[in-house]
C-alpha cells in the first residue's frame, strides 16, 4: 500500500471531503504557478496535481490545451517540470501529484523518469492516455519507488473492467464523473452517485470525483458518495480572470 | 506473412510498435469496435459487400496503367501505376471510409466524426456520411481551414459540419485530439473515422485491410497485363494507408522490393520536413493513440513538420510499416518538395495524368531509380489521388503567375459584385 | 436502328440534317479521315484497341451507382446513375478524344487542334496529347480562357497551347470557327480532335461511335445489376456527344424513353437560353459545318446564349438527335439554372456525388419525373461529369460567401508575396 | 455561260490582268464603303464582291472576321446589304459578286435569296463553306438567274476533284493560292504556278487567284499565270490605315 492512499485515508478522517487541485507547469508562470500554490495552502487543499506540459494534450479541455501549448512554446521543459514540483514539494505540506502524457515519460525513460519523481517528492502519477493494459512494467516501477499508480474509472466501464482497473490502482481512484474531457460541465445527480457506488463496490482505496467541480454544491455532492473533489478548469478560471483575488474568492466560495 | 496474426503476441503489437493507447473512457467503445471488426473481417460476406460497394459507387477495380512514354524517356525500367485517382473523391481514401460507414451500420451507430489534414480524407468521409446518412462532423486545423476552402466548401455542401480546431499547430495532428476529445464525449452513438493507418489499434490494422484493396487488385493486374510481378513498388507515406493498402498484396513476393516514399520537405533537419524513417530526425514515442516513431524533442513534444504536400506533413507513422522497416522489408526513402515538383511536371508532361502531390512522391523516388534499372524490370507506383482538386496547392507549388492574376482578377470581380 | 447506315440516302444525313459543309480546301482531308473513320470502324481490333486503352487508362468501365436515398427520398421510380465522372480527366469527353487520338496515330498526324468552351474537352484533349505525343493547340474564346484559369492551367501544364479567341462572343462558337482556320491552313499534319458530336460529317457519327461506349456499359449494367432495362433515360445535350452516347445502348429498347435535357437559362426567350429543341427560339441552319438546329435570328446570324453550364451554352446541336426527336425517339426538356443549382445540392447532400453543372440538368429532370412514377420502374441518369473541377463555377452558381472570402485572402497573400 | 464570263472574257482581251476587290458590307459603314467603290472604280477594277457579314467567318483571316462581327453589331442586316447592293451595280460598272456564308442564303431561302441578288444587280456569288457537293440545287436556280456559282480550287485538290469542281462553275474559277484562311501571306512561287496550271487544264473559265496579294509583282505573277488578282485584306488594311488617301496610294502602287 503507497503512502498516498494512507495519507489521504487519514486525512478523510477530518474532513468530509478532500480537495485535490491542478496547476499546468509554467502557465501562465512558474511565478503565478507559485502563487497559486499558496492559496491553494491556505485553504489546506490535500493534493495538487502537477500537470508537465504536452504538445498532443488529446484528454485536456479548451483551457488546459491553451495552456499546455503556451507553457510549452513558452520554452518550459520536462527538467525544468522536476525542478518546480522539487521545489514545491519541500515547500509546501500537501502531497503532490505528477499528471501528465505517457509519451513524456517514454521518452525520457520509464525507469529514469519515476526516479526523477520520486526524487521531486511526487506521491503519485496520473497518465490519462495510459490504460492499465499498457502499463503494467510502469506501475511496478512505480510501486517500488512509493509512487502510487493513479488510475482513472469511467462511467462507460463495465463491473469486471472496474475489477480490473482497481487490481491495478494504487493511492486513490480517479473516477470520471462524466464523457467528456477536462472542463465539461456536469451535473452532480443520480447517475453519477449510482456510477461512484459501482466505483465503490471495486475499491476500498479513496475516490475522487473529478470533471467540472466549481461549486459549493458539487462539494456537498462528492462529500455524501466519494472522498476527494477535484478541482481542474475552474480554478485556472478563476486565476485568469483575477489573479490571487479571485483564485481566492473562489476557494472561499466553494470551500464555504 | 499474416502480420495480423497476433497469436504468438500482443494484440495490436507489430514487433514493440502500435498497441491502444486511449483514455480510460474509450476502453468499452474500442472493445466494441474490435470485436465488431474482428466479426466483419472474419465474414466473407462482409468483405463482399465492400467490395460490391466500391464497385458500384467508387467504380473499382482502379486499372494499373502503363506509363510507356516516361519508360521510354528514362530509359529504364518499365514503369506501371496503379491508378487511386480515379476512385470517386478523387484519392484512395475513399475505400477505407467506405469500409468504416459499412461498420459503423454494423455498430448502429447514427453519427460520425473524422480528423483532416489537406482535406481529402474529409471530403471522402462527408461523402461517406451523405452517402449512408450520418450526421458527420470534420475536424480540420484552423491553418488548413484557411488553406483548403476548396475541400471545406464540398464537405459542407456534402451536409457535413466543418470545426475549424484553433489548438495546437492548428494542423492536422491536433485536429486528431479534437477528434479524440469528441470522441470520449460522444462515443455511444459516434464512430471516429481515423483517416489513415495510425492512431490506437484496431486503426492500423482496420485501415489497412480496407486498403489491401488496392495491392489485391494491383498485383493481379500485373500478373494479368504486365506480364509480370514488379521487382519494385513504390508508395507515398504519410500516415501510411495507401503504402500499406498497396504493400499488402506483395508482402508474401519476396524479390518485390517495397518502397515507402516520406516528405522530405526542404531536407534533413528537424522542422524542415515530415521524414519519420528515412532521415533521422524521428524517433520512438507513444501519442495519438499509438507507439512508433514520432518527430519529437527531446521531452516528446511534437515537432513542426513541413512538406509541400499537405497529406503526408504529419508528425507519426503507421506502426507496421515501421516493423517491417526493421525487418527490412520496407526500405524507406525522403523525396524532397523540389523532387515532387519535377516528377509532377513529367507526369503531366510525358502521361497526361495529374498526381497529388502526396502521390508525386512516390512517382518522384521511382523516376530517380527506374532510370537505373534495365528495360526488363518493371516498377509499380501507387498513384493515391488526383492533383486536379487541389490547384491552389499545386499552383503555389509551381509558382504559377497566371494563376495569382486570375485569383486577384476574381478577388476583384467579388468585390465588384458586392459593392454593385 | 442503325443510324449510320447510308446505303438509302445521303451519307452523313440524318433525315435532312448533318452533312459535311466545309471550305473546300479541307475536301481532301474530311475525305481521308471518312475513309481512315470508316476502316477502323469496320476493322473489330480498333474497337478492342479502344476499349484496352479506355479500360487502363481512364478505368472503365464506369459504373452504374444505384441512388437508394434519392429514390426514396422522392419516393417514385429507382434512380441509377452511368457514373462518367470517374473517367480520367472527370467527365464522357475523354471517350471521344482517346479515340480519335488512335485514329490520329493511324492517319500519321503529328499535331491536334481541339476548341473547348467550359474546358472540360480542352482539358481531355490535352491529356490525350501527353500522351499519345501530339503537338497540341487548344483554341478557347477569350471569354472563357478568363473565366476558366484552372482548365487552362492544367492544359498548360500537360504540355498544350492554349491561344484565346478574340473574334466574336469570344467563347465556344469563335474557338470553333478559329480551329477551322487553324485546320485550312495546317490539315497535312494537323488533326482538328472536335468535342462533340457536332460539326461536319463524319463527326457526328465518329464522335457518336466512340461515346457509344457509354451505353453499351450501361445497358449491360443495367440487366446485371438493376434487374432489368431503365424506363426512362436522361442525358444532358450541349453538342449532344454523351446523350448520343448513352442512348444508343437502347435505341432498339423501344419501351426506353430517352430524354434529352437542354439548358434552359433563365427560361424561354432568345438570348436567355441555349435550348435547341425544347423551347421553340431555334430554327434550321447551316453553320460550323452542319445543317441543324441552331439559335439564330431571322438574318441567320447566330444568338448569343446563356447557360450556368458552360459546357451546354452552344449554338448547334447534334444532327441525329434532331431527326430522333422529329421522329419523336427522343423527347427534349430545356432545365433551368434555378432547378439545375437545386438538383445539384440535393445530389450532394443525399448522395455524395457531385455532377458536373452539365450533367445536373440530368439530374434535375430526372428528379422531377422520377417523383411522379412507380417505385417498379427505372431511371437512369448519364453523369456526364464531375462538378469538384469546376468549384469557381459551382461557388458562383451557389453564391458561396465563404468562398468569396477565401479567393479575396487568397489574393491578397499573391499581392503580399509579390510586394514582400 | 453566264454573261459574267462573257464580260470577263471580253475585258481579259484589252488587261494583262483583271482586278477583282472585295468590301465587306456595312464596314467601316455603307459611306465608307461607297467611298472605297468609288477608289475602285478609279482604278478600273473589274469585279468588287460585297461580302454580307455573317457571324460564324470561319473561312475568313483576322481582320474580315472583326469586319464581320462589327458590321453586325452595328446593326447590318441582310436586307441592308441588298439595298446596298442594288445602289453600287447602279451606279458603278464593275461587276459585282455577292460573298458570304451559306447559312445567310439558306436562313433567306435558297430561291427568294437568289432572287434578291439578280434583282439587286449581282453578277455571281460565292460561298466559301458551301461545297460543290451541297450545292447543285442552289447552282441550278442560280444558273437560271444569270447567276455565276463562283467555286473555289484549292492545292490540296486531286485533279478528279478539280474536274469535278470544274463541272460545275461558272463564270470564274476562284483558285485558292495557298492553304489558310484570307489575309494569309503568299510568295507567288513555281508551286502556285504548278497549281494554276492544274486549274487551267481543269477548266476553260477565267481563273483568279487570291488570298494574300498585296505588291505589284503579285500581279505580274498573275498576269502571266492566271486572269484575275484577287485583292482583299490589303485593301481593307490600306483603308483602315489611311481611308481614302492610303487606298489611293495602295492602289497606285499595286497597279503602277
Ligand atoms: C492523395 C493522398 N495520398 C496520400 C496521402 C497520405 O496518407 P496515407 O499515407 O495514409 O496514404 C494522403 C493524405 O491525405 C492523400 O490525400
Ligand atoms: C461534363 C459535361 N457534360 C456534358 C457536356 C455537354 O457536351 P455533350 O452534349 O457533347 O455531351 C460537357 C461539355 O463540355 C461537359 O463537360
Amino acid at each position: 500500500m503507497s503512502s498516498l492512499k494512507t495519507y489521504l485515508t487519514e486525512r478523510r478522517q477530518d474532513k468530509d471531503c478532500l480537495i485535490m487541485t491542478h496547476v499546468v507547469c509554467g502557465y501562465p508562470s512558474f511565478e503565478d504557478n507559485w502563487k497559486e500554490l499558496e492559496i491553494m495552502q491556505q485553504f489546506d487543499v490535500d493534493m495538487v496535481e502537477l500537470q508537465f506540459p504536452f504538445s498532443e494534450p488529446s484528454a485536456d479541455g479548451p483551457l488546459f490545451v491553451k495552456a499546455n501549448q503556451a507553457a510549452i512554446d513558452s520554452g518550459v521543459t520536462v527538467a525544468d517540470c522536476f525542478e518546480f514540483m522539487q521545489k514545491v514539494t519541500a515547500h509546501f505540506s500537501f502531497k503532490v501529484i505528477m499528471m501528465g502524457y505517457y509519451n513524456t515519460v517514454f521518452k525520457t525513460g520509464q525507469e529514469i523518469f519515476l526516479q526523477k519523481l520520486a526524487d521531486a517528492g511526487a506521491a503519485g502519477f496520473i497518465l490519462p492516455d495510459l490504460p492499465v493494459d499498457e502499463a503494467q512494467e510502469l506501475y511496478q516501477i512505480g510501486t517500488q519507488l512509493d509512487l502510487a499508480p493513479i488510475v482513472l474509472m469511467t462511467p462507460t466501464n463495465t463491473d469486471e473492467r472496474l475489477a480490473k482497473l482497481a487490481e491495478s490502482a494504487d493511492g486513490f481512484i480517479y473516477t470520471v464523473a462524466r464523457r467528456g474531457v477536462t472542463g465539461s460541465q456536469t451535473e452532480m445527480d443520480n447517475e453519477v452517485a449510482t456510477f461512484v457506488g459501482r466505483c465503490r463496490q471495486a475499491t476500498d482505496l479513496p475516490l475522487a470525483v473529478g470533471f467540472g467541480v466549481s461549486e459549493k454544491k458539487d462539494i456537498d455532492f462528492i462529500a455524501k458518495h466519494a472522498d476527494i473533489a477535484v478541482i481542474g478548469t475552474a480554478a485556472l478560471r478563476a486565476w485568469e480572470e483575477g489573479k490571487e483575488a479571485a483564485l481566492n474568492a473562489f476557494f472561499k466560495k466553494l470551500l464555504a | 506473412m499474416n502480420l495480423f496474426d497476433f497469436t504468438d503476441g500482443r494484440e495490436g503489437y507489430y514487433g514493440e510498435y502500435g498497441g491502444t493507447f486511449l483514455p480510460e473512457i474509450l476502453h468499452t467503445t474500442i472493445e466494441e469496435l474490435k470485436l465488431e471488426f474482428r466479426k466483419a473481417k472474419e465474414d466473407p460476406a462482409f468483405w463482399q459487400e465492400f467490395l460490391q460497394l466500391m464497385q458500384s459507387y467508387s467504380g473499382r477495380p482502379t486499372p494499373v496503367s502503363y506509363l510507356e512514354n516516361l519508360s521510354k524517356k528514362l530509359g529504364g525500367a518499365q514503369i506501371y501505376v496503379k491508378r487511386e485517382d480515379l476512385n470517386h473523391t478523387g484519392s484512395h481514401k475513399i475505400n477505407n471510409v467506405m469500409g468504416q460507414g459499412l461498420l459503423v451500420k454494423r455498430m448502429g451507430k447514427t453519427r460520425i466524426i473524422a480528423e483532416t489534414g489537406a482535406g481529402q480524407h474529409g471530403y471522402a468521409t462527408a461523402t461517406m456520411g451523405a452517402r449512408f446518412g450520418f450526421d458527420t462532423k470534420i475536424y480540420m486545423g484552423a491553418h488548413d481551414v484557411a488553406r483548403q476552402r476548396p475541400n471545406v466548401f464540398w464537405m459542407e455542401n456534402m451536409g457535413a459540419e466543418v470545426v475549424a480546431v484553433t489548438d495546437g499547430q492548428q494542423t492536422l495532428k491536433d485536429a486528431i485530439n479534437e477528434c479524440l476529445r469528441d470522441w470520449v464525449t460522444n462515443m455511444d452513438n459516434t464512430h471516429y473515422v481515423l483517416g489513415t493507418a495510425c492512431g490506437p489499434h484496431p486503426f492500423p490494422e482496420m485501415v489497412s485491410w480496407f486498403q489491401s484493396i488496392i495491392g489485391k487488385e494491383a498485383r493481379q493486374q500485373m500478373l494479368d497485363n504486365a506480364g509480370g510481378l514488379p521487382d519494385r513498388i513504390f508508395a507515398c507515406v504519410g500516415g501510411g494507408s495507401n503504402a500499406m493498402g498497396l504493400f499488402q498484396g506483395f508482402l508474401d513476393d519476396e524479390a518485390v522490393e517495397l518502397v515507402g516514399c516520406e516528405a522530405g520537405g526542404l531536407g534533413e533537419g528537424k522542422g524542415n520536413h515530415a521524414s519519420r524513417l528515412a532521415y533521422k530526425d524521428a524517433s520512438v514515442g507513444v501519442a495519438q493513440g499509438m507507439k512508433t516513431y514520432f518527430l519529437q524533442n527531446d521531452d516528446g513534444n511534437m515537432l513542426e513538420t513541413h512538406s509541400v504536400a499537405a497529406g503526408l506533413d504529419y508528425i507519426g507513422v503507421n506502426p507496421v510499416l515501421v516493423h517491417l522497416w526493421e525487418k527490412e522489408r520496407v526500405r524507406f526513402e525522403a523525396v524532397t518538395d523540389d523532387e515532387v515538383t519535377e516528377a509532377l511536371k513529367m507526369a503531366m508532361l510525358t502521361e497526361g495524368i495529374i498526381p497529388a502531390l502526396e502521390s508525386a512522391h512516390g512517382f518522384a523516388q521511382a523516376i530517380k531509380e527506374a532510370a537505373t534499372m534495365k528495360p526488363s524490370e518493371r516498377v509499380l507506383i501507387n498513384m493515391s489521388g488526383r492533383g486536379d482538386k487541389d490547384i491552389f496547392t499545386i499552383a503555389d507549388a509551381l509558382g504559377d503567375e497566371h494563376w495569382k492574376r486570375f485569383i486577384a482578377q476574381k478577388a476583384d470581380e467579388y468585390k465588384a459584385e458586392k459593392e454593385g
